[in-house]
């Protein structure tokens, strides 16, 4: 099996994101319609049964994170549409080719916690996406689609952490993105304070197709146990460097090799970095590996973000990593003492042992660094920036030896 | 009541109590830089971690509410291992001058690397990179120091309210920092140096006290503010039968007022004590200037010169200012005096001005 | 050219919404001048110190004077391999400034970005937030002299 | 205060604060109001002729003009009696009196008043409703309510606001005067004052003088002393021949300085205890060396009755003598002779006869300290007054018709000149000149002008201007601000060299409390060509 399954960009390109009455055209809405003619234990029931999982990092199912927002005078719904991973831009496309359903989706999750007002998050690189959705949504409230839900929507301004959801809330609420601990999680206590049900595009986006065709028929799509289809940008070294939407059960290699037309210019494959810049990389001996939730799991990666980054042999590993982790010490916020430290040792130890000053005490300070990180520290950004470092040590550690002084 | 297991020991605490709480409670000494009790929680300097069976990460206990059936070890590998790189991290950012810091013998930082028997750190990359000078004659601030717990700028906006401060840039470049990087003066910061007061380490320090004493030295003596009618509780440091500096006691139980908060008068404005002006010698006006007199002369001379006016004039003639500056001790005296001894009611003092 | 004040209270009835504020000011400024810190740290209700602890936080944002055109080079991965070091030495050459810096004539700032999420075309830069696609060192004085 | 401190950070659900810059002054308490408005969302009522900074959080701000706050207090009454926000079952069974109140502040609706002081009548009316809506309104007020020829009528205005809406004995309530010196509470209990013996006993009563006169074993005068204002006029017509200064310092501090030093020079003796050769000590004839609360063992008050200890943590400087021993040696001298072998023991000599401090002991005081009054050795001190009942019994309204300031402006002395303390300095700054940093951060006088009304002179910000009232004039920095409105100027009365009391006027006083009109003297300024 090769082939994509279209779901949230079956119409794409084929109606105007921003014009509802396009979307209503092609059978948008009907998800809503039939939600708000649910209880909300009925409504939250059905998602569940769905086994729509929170497409960002920590695949949670969704119908069950919002079943634990307690009563409220005033709840929010959130979109994350911060995606900050390098190398992906799936949340961007689906807007782009698809913001209604994003607008309804979320609707839908208002209905279901009894939310009135929802807040999408676009981060800021995307100003042109922020225009369309007003329109998007301005144009669902002309025809009357959003009923008492009204959507804000707000712009970041450049900071990768705020794609950490109570980080998001913070930045909503005019601050420095700075992740708060948890608990209390935001579905009790988020958004100036009161029950906030925060998902990003690609799970709002799925929840009219449930709604309309059923929990049934999204829960037979794909990964038994991470039900439905995922988008999936590809870059590096591929011939065919797009986005593609694939059932769940779709196996690495295909991506790298069907869809994505296999290694530019005819070389060899050497890694594909999946989830974005903080998974891990792949070797080509676990490329069989099927890409939802669990089975990358196993293999110690993460499908996250959906972004696809495939490497050729002739790729420094430990360049790309240096490169890597700069990002994570120019993206750490600063707040916990392991991220904001760690962060800032790992690219300097990263930049000694790439630049040939390095010895085998290096790499272990590395994995020791990274494994106190991984623990300690306050939020996702600081666990997880050491796992291209720790993942790649592992698969390609020959490449770090090559470069010690003692090699050299 | 929740039950849970802290270092093999079953404790019983009651349901919201923090795992931190929870874990003293069981005797364990956890080691904290960002939490203090008086303020909104951080939970940023990681040294609280504890190890929660099950749980894939550690637990930063000063934010973790203890949940029934935890079982919990607050010194396991990873924990210690944990700390001692937390540790290092933030040594290699410090600027270590022990010898001359004022909070030397007072310094968490120093205090935690000794018990992790943390020497040196392995990063041996950038080090202290911020300095920092700020011509206010208060505060000392040395950003070279600074372990980013942020205390300073909690307490500067939940005990003072000024909000002078915050965290300015993200990432290793986050600093402390006055609006627009600038000087305190220029803020709406009142000096009060509760950010002194909450510092774990030399960060922020009284430029009054500076070379004075280390704390170790200075006896702490508790006693109650000379300024305003608040009556804040204040510790004078004494070293050497001299005040050398101002702190505060932060328990409810012995500064009932202002639990440790102060203004800048109190902690900064004491420094008159050893003024050269003080008087130290009784003085008698003599050809239209004031000279030096023994205190059996000056007392003389000052009865006597009570008794010639009250035997001429009568009591009346007489008249007391007394003080709402001295003790109420004094003041009793001081009307008694002039009731008892003079015998007049003439006596007052400046509840008026 | 619409006063900081005004732009600041355009944005007063958002919630939170300094960060807006901060968005609409640099769309007019191209940074985030000093008074408007203060201002906006008054109509938001936080102290100037929190306001400009939240103005620094950002990438985004500048509290530094900066050009008329914000020129950003991508440097995250996907951009990294294929190219961005080479692309952004032609911007400096051909700018005759170094990365942070702001061309004499004021029309021109450099800058790094993180990903901007256009990765199908990479190499990418953006001018003024427009990302330009498919870059190369060769392109970039024929795609900077389009800015006047 | 009627209420502890410590109400204001978590009981208060509104707080009023009238003629108290708090955060500058207080600004310990000024921490905790922030914070309750802040975190609990208590409403603030700020009233003050300048824009202090807790006025910039207030939910209304009346900028009054000086000497209103009979008029504004009773605008507020008046908005609280007709929209019926008042405590009617307070009223009836804790008060009396209220009829004859309720009928002068008839008159003052807020239209009326609106002109009188300056503010909007709606700000009046927003103000009278949160304050008496409020569950537990808490009204604080400073020398800024006091320093008038009205200063009695304002505070007992302040105490019909509370008795009206039953604002009194519950906690986060009450009337509470901020005092401004670390004992002034104290100096009060003790009887330094003309008319009353220790706890506010009457020297004019028979039973008090009785009572003292077997405890001093002396015979003793039941006739009123002077006030220390009266004092200083007694002196200047010659009829007062000796002034024994414990601690105080006239030469700054006392109104109309040029009138105290004609007074002083008119003594036939002056005595001056100090710890500083104070502007008034350099006048005395006799000055002895006293010595810091850093070097002394005894008690404070502080003014929220709490009664604290004072430690001594260094020896006495130089020859100093303890205060207390200075006056034990003069008054064994005039033969009465006086020796405590500690202030403990003084103390303990108080206690037997001030029975608002009888509980109290040395040993209890360790720790929290207490609240007087504390009659026995096991009561737990009273943080709250009145609760039950009034010392009097029953509340008594005043009714109480606004009067102006004893000096308006007119042609000549056109603006209004206040005076009052910066957060950097205390006082005659006999301590705070001399501590080094406070001195260095906040070294000179200024006076406070409005822009425009600086522009009008000419005067730009930072030029040293002229102030002249009719008692003399000096020169201080302009500082162009628009916290005063611009018929208001106002200074520091802590620098001896810009003396702000060479301004002021010590001819008019409040009848009832001797106290001088330092926040209104009419003025002048002048640039200086």
């Amino acid at each position: 099996m090769a082939e994509e399954i279209r779901i949230l960009l079956a119409h794409a390109d084929q109606i105007d994101p921003a014009q509802a009455e396009d979307y209503i055209k092609v059978g948008g809405y009907k998800g809503l319609e039939k939600a708000r003619g649910m209880t909300s234990k009925d409504l939250i029931e059905e998602v569940k049964k769905s086994g729509l999982r929170g497409r960002g990092g920590a695949g949670f199912n969704a119908g069950m994170k919002w079943s634990f927002v307690p009563p409220a005078e005033v709840k929010y719904v959130v979109c994350n549409l911060d995606e900050g991973e390098p190398g992906t831009y799936k949340d961007r496309i689906i807007c782009e080719k698809n913001a209604q359903a994003l607008i309804e989706g979320m609707a839908i999750c208002g209905v279901a916690i009894n939310a009135q007002q929802g807040y999408i998050y676009c981060r800021g690189e995307y100003p042109f996406v922020v225009d369309l959705l007003r329109k998007a949504i301005q144009s669902a409230k002309d025809v009357g689609a959003l009923g008492d839900f009204d959507i804000e929507v707000r712009m970041g301004a450049g900071a990768y952490v705020c794609g950490e959801e109570t980080a998001l809330i913070e930045s909503i609420e005019g601050h420095r993105g700075e992740p708060r601990f948890k608990p209390p999680f935001p579905g009790v206590a988020g958004l100036w304070g009161v029950p906030t049900v925060v998902n990003n595009v690609e799970t709002f986006a799925c929840l009219p197709y449930i709604l309309t065709n059923g929990a049934d028929c999204f829960a037979s799509i794909g990964a038994p146990k991470y039900p439905g289809t995922k988008v999936l940008t590809l870059t590096g070294d591929v011939n065919n460097p797009t986005y593609f939407e694939v059932p769940t059960n779709y196996i690495l290699s295909d991506v790298v090799y069907k869809l994505g037309g296999g290694v530019k210019n005819g070389r060899k494959f050497k890694a594909v970095q999946v989830g974005g810049t903080s998974g891990a990389f792949i070797p080509e001996q676990n490329l069989n590996t099927p890409i939802d939730f669990d089975s990358m799991s196993a293999i110690g990666a993460a499908l996250g973000s959906g972004a696809v980054l495939v490497m050729d042999e002739t790729r420094d590993i430990v360049d790309i990593v240096t490169r890597i982790s700069k990002f994570f010490e120019h993206e750490s916020c600063g707040k916990c003492n392991p991220c904001r430290e760690g962060t800032f040792r790992c690219r300097e130890i990263m930049e000694k042992i790439n630049s040939g000053r390095a010895t085998e005490a290096d790499i272990d300070n590395l994995l020791l660094l990274a494994r106190v990180m991984k623990r300690a520290a306050l939020c996702g950004l600081g666990q997880a920036a050491p796992v291209p470092i720790t993942s790649t040590i592992e698969h390609f550690g020959h490449e770090y030896r090559r470069k010690l002084l003692q090699y050299a | 009541m929740i039950k849970l297991t802290i270092d093999g020991k079953e404790i019983e605490v009651a349901r919201g109590t923090m795992l931190l709480d929870a874990c003293r409670q069981a005797g364990a000494d956890i080691p904290t830089l960002c939490y203090d009790p008086d303020l909104r929680l951080a939970g940023s300097c990681r040294m609280c971690v504890v190890d929660v069976k099950g749980r894939p990460a550690l637990v930063a206990s000063c934010v973790a509410p203890a949940e029934n059936g935890m079982v919990v070890q607050t010194e396991s590998d990873d924990v210690v291992e944990s700390r001692k790189i937390i540790l290092e991290l933030l040594a290699a950012r410090h600027k270590f001058e022990c010898p001359t810091c004022e909070k030397d013998g007072e310094c968490k930082l120093q205090d935690y690397m000794y018990r992790y028997g943390v020497k040196e750190s392995r990063y041996d990359g950038e080090g202290p990179h911020f300095g920092m000078e700020d011509p206010n004659p208060f505060i000392e601030r040395d950003y070279d120091k600074c372990i980013m717990c942020t205390r300073c700028v909690r307490a500067c906006d939940g005990i003072t309210g000024a909000q002078a401060i915050n965290v300015k840039d993200r990432g290793h470049h986050a600093k402390i920092a006055a609006p627009f990087d600038g000087k305190l003066a220029d803020s709406t910061c009142v000096f009060c140096g509760q950010c002194i007061m909450v510092c774990p380490v030399g960060a922020l320090s009284s430029k009054v006290a500076a070379g004075q004493g280390k704390p170790a030295q200075n006896k702490k003596v508790l006693t109650t503010c000379t300024y305003c009618g608040t009556g804040c509780t204040l510790e004078l440091n004494v070293n050497n039968d001299r005040v050398v500096g101002v702190t505060s006691n932060r328990d409810e139980n012995w500064s009932p007022v202002n639990k440790g908060a102060l203004c800048v008068k109190g902690r900064f404005g004491w420094d008159f004590i050893h003024s050269p002006d003080r008087l130290t010698t009784p003085m008698i006006r003599e050809n239209g200037g004031l000279r030096p007199a023994s205190w059996d002369e000056a007392l003389d001379f000052a009865a006597g010169k009570i008794k010639e006016i009250k035997e001429k004039y009568g009591p009346d003639s007489l008249a007391m200012f007394s003080s709402a500056r001295v003790t109420n001790e004094e003041n009793y005296l001081a009307q008694k005096l002039m009731r008892a001894v003079i015998g007049t009611n003439n006596v007052d003092h400046c509840a008026r001005l | 050219m619409a006063n900081y004040q005004d732009i600041i209270a355009s944005c007063k009835d958002k919630k939170g919404g300094i960060i807006e504020a901060y968005h609409a000011l640099q769309r007019e400024f191209n940074y985030i001048p000093r008074e408007a810190v203060a201002e906006a740290a008054r109509v938001f209700g936080v102290s100037e110190a929190q306001a400009y602890g939240v103005a620094t936080f950002y990438s985004y944002l500048s509290v530094e004077k900066r050009g008329k055109y914000i020129v950003r080079m991508c440097e995250s991965a996907p951009c990294h391999v294929a190219g961005a070091d080479k692309v952004l030495k032609a911007m400096e050459d051909y700018l005759g400034i170094k990365v942070g810096e702001t061309t004499a004539d004021g029309k021109f700032t450099l800058e790094l970005t993180e990903c901007v999420g256009q990765c199908q075309a990479t190499p990418v830069i953006t001018v003024n937030s427009q990302p330009v696609f498919n870059v190369s060192s060769e392109k970039i004085p024929e795609i900077l002299s389009a800015y006047k | 205060m009627t209420n502890a401190i410590g109400e204001l950070e978590k009981d208060a659900t509104a707080i009023f604060l009238i003629g108290t810059n708090t955060t500058e002054n207080h600004p310990v308490i000024g921490y905790k109001i922030r914070k309750n408005v802040r975190e609990n969302g208590a409403k603030l009522i700020v009233a003050d002729p300048r824009e202090i900074e807790l006025a910039k959080m207030a939910d209304v701000y009346m900028q009054f003009r000086p000497g209103t706050d009979v008029a504004l207090l009773n605008g507020m009454m008046n908005v609280i009696i007709n929209e019926g926000l008042l405590d009617k079952e307070f009223v009836e069974t804790r008060t009396e009196a209220y009829e004859a109140f309720a009928q002068v502040v008839e008159k003052y609706t807020p239209e009326y008043v609106s002109p009188i002081t300056g503010v909007a009548a709606e700000d009046i009316r927003k103000a009278a409703r949160i304050y008496a809506e409020a569950e537990r309104a808490s009204i604080c007020y400073a020398m800024g309510l006091t320093q008038h020829s009205t200063g009695t009528d304002n505070v007992k205005s302040c105490c019909n606001l509370a008795l009206l809406t039953g604002n009194l004995g519950k906690p986060g309530t009450g009337v509470n005067p901020l005092r401004g010196q670390n004992n002034v509470q104290g100096a009060c209990d003790m009887g330094a004052l003309p008319v009353v013996f220790t706890a506010y006993q009457g020297v004019g009563i028979e039973a008090n003088r009785e009572k003292f006169e077997k405890a001093w074993g002396v015979k003793l005068s039941g006739q009123n002393g002077l006030t220390l204002t009266a004092a200083i006029n007694k002196a200047h017509h010659g009829e007062l021949k000796a002034l024994l200064v414990l601690g105080e310092n006239p030469m700054v501090s006392d109104p109309d300085l040029d009138h105290v030093e004609d007074a002083l020079d008119n003594l036939e003796f002056l005595m001056v205890q100090d710890i500083f050769l104070t502007e008034t000590a350099q006048r005395a004839d006799v000055v002895f060396p006293g010595v810091t609360f850093a070097e002394k063992e005894g008690t404070f008050t502080n003014t929220e009755r709490r009664v604290q200890r004072v430690r001594k943590a260094i020896s006495n400087r130089g020859d100093a003598r303890q205060d207390y021993e200075i006056l034990c040696e003069l008054s064994t001298r005039l033969g009465y002779p006086m020796s405590y072998s500690s202030p403990e023991e003084i103390f303990e000599e108080i206690r037997t006869l001030t029975p608002s401090y009888a509980g109290i002991t040395y040993q209890r005081l360790e720790g929290k300290g207490l609240h007087w009054p504390c009659p026995t050795e096991d009561h737990p001190g009273t943080p709250i007054l009145h609760k039950e009942k009034f010392n009097r019994g029953l509340g008594l309204f005043h009714a109480i018709e606004f009067r102006e300031a004893a000096e308006l402006p007119d042609a000549e002395y056109p603006l209004i000149l206040s005076t009052g303390r910066s957060l950097f300095h205390y006082h005659t700054g006999t301590m705070t000149r001399r501590a080094v940093a406070l001195d260095l951060h906040q070294p000179e006088n200024e006076i406070q002008v409005n822009p425009a009304t600086a522009a009008k002179l000419g005067i730009i910000d930072g030029e040293m201007a002229r102030v002249v009232t009719r008692r003399g004039n000096i020169e201080l920095k302009a500082r162009l601000t628009d916290i005063v409105k611009e018929n208001v100027i106002f200074t520091f009365f802590h620098f001896s060299e810009a003396a702000a009391n060479v301004l002021t006027n010590a001819s008019v006083l409040d009848p009832v409390a001797g106290i001088p009109e330092y926040k209104v003297s009419a003025a002048r300024l002048e640039k200086i060509s």
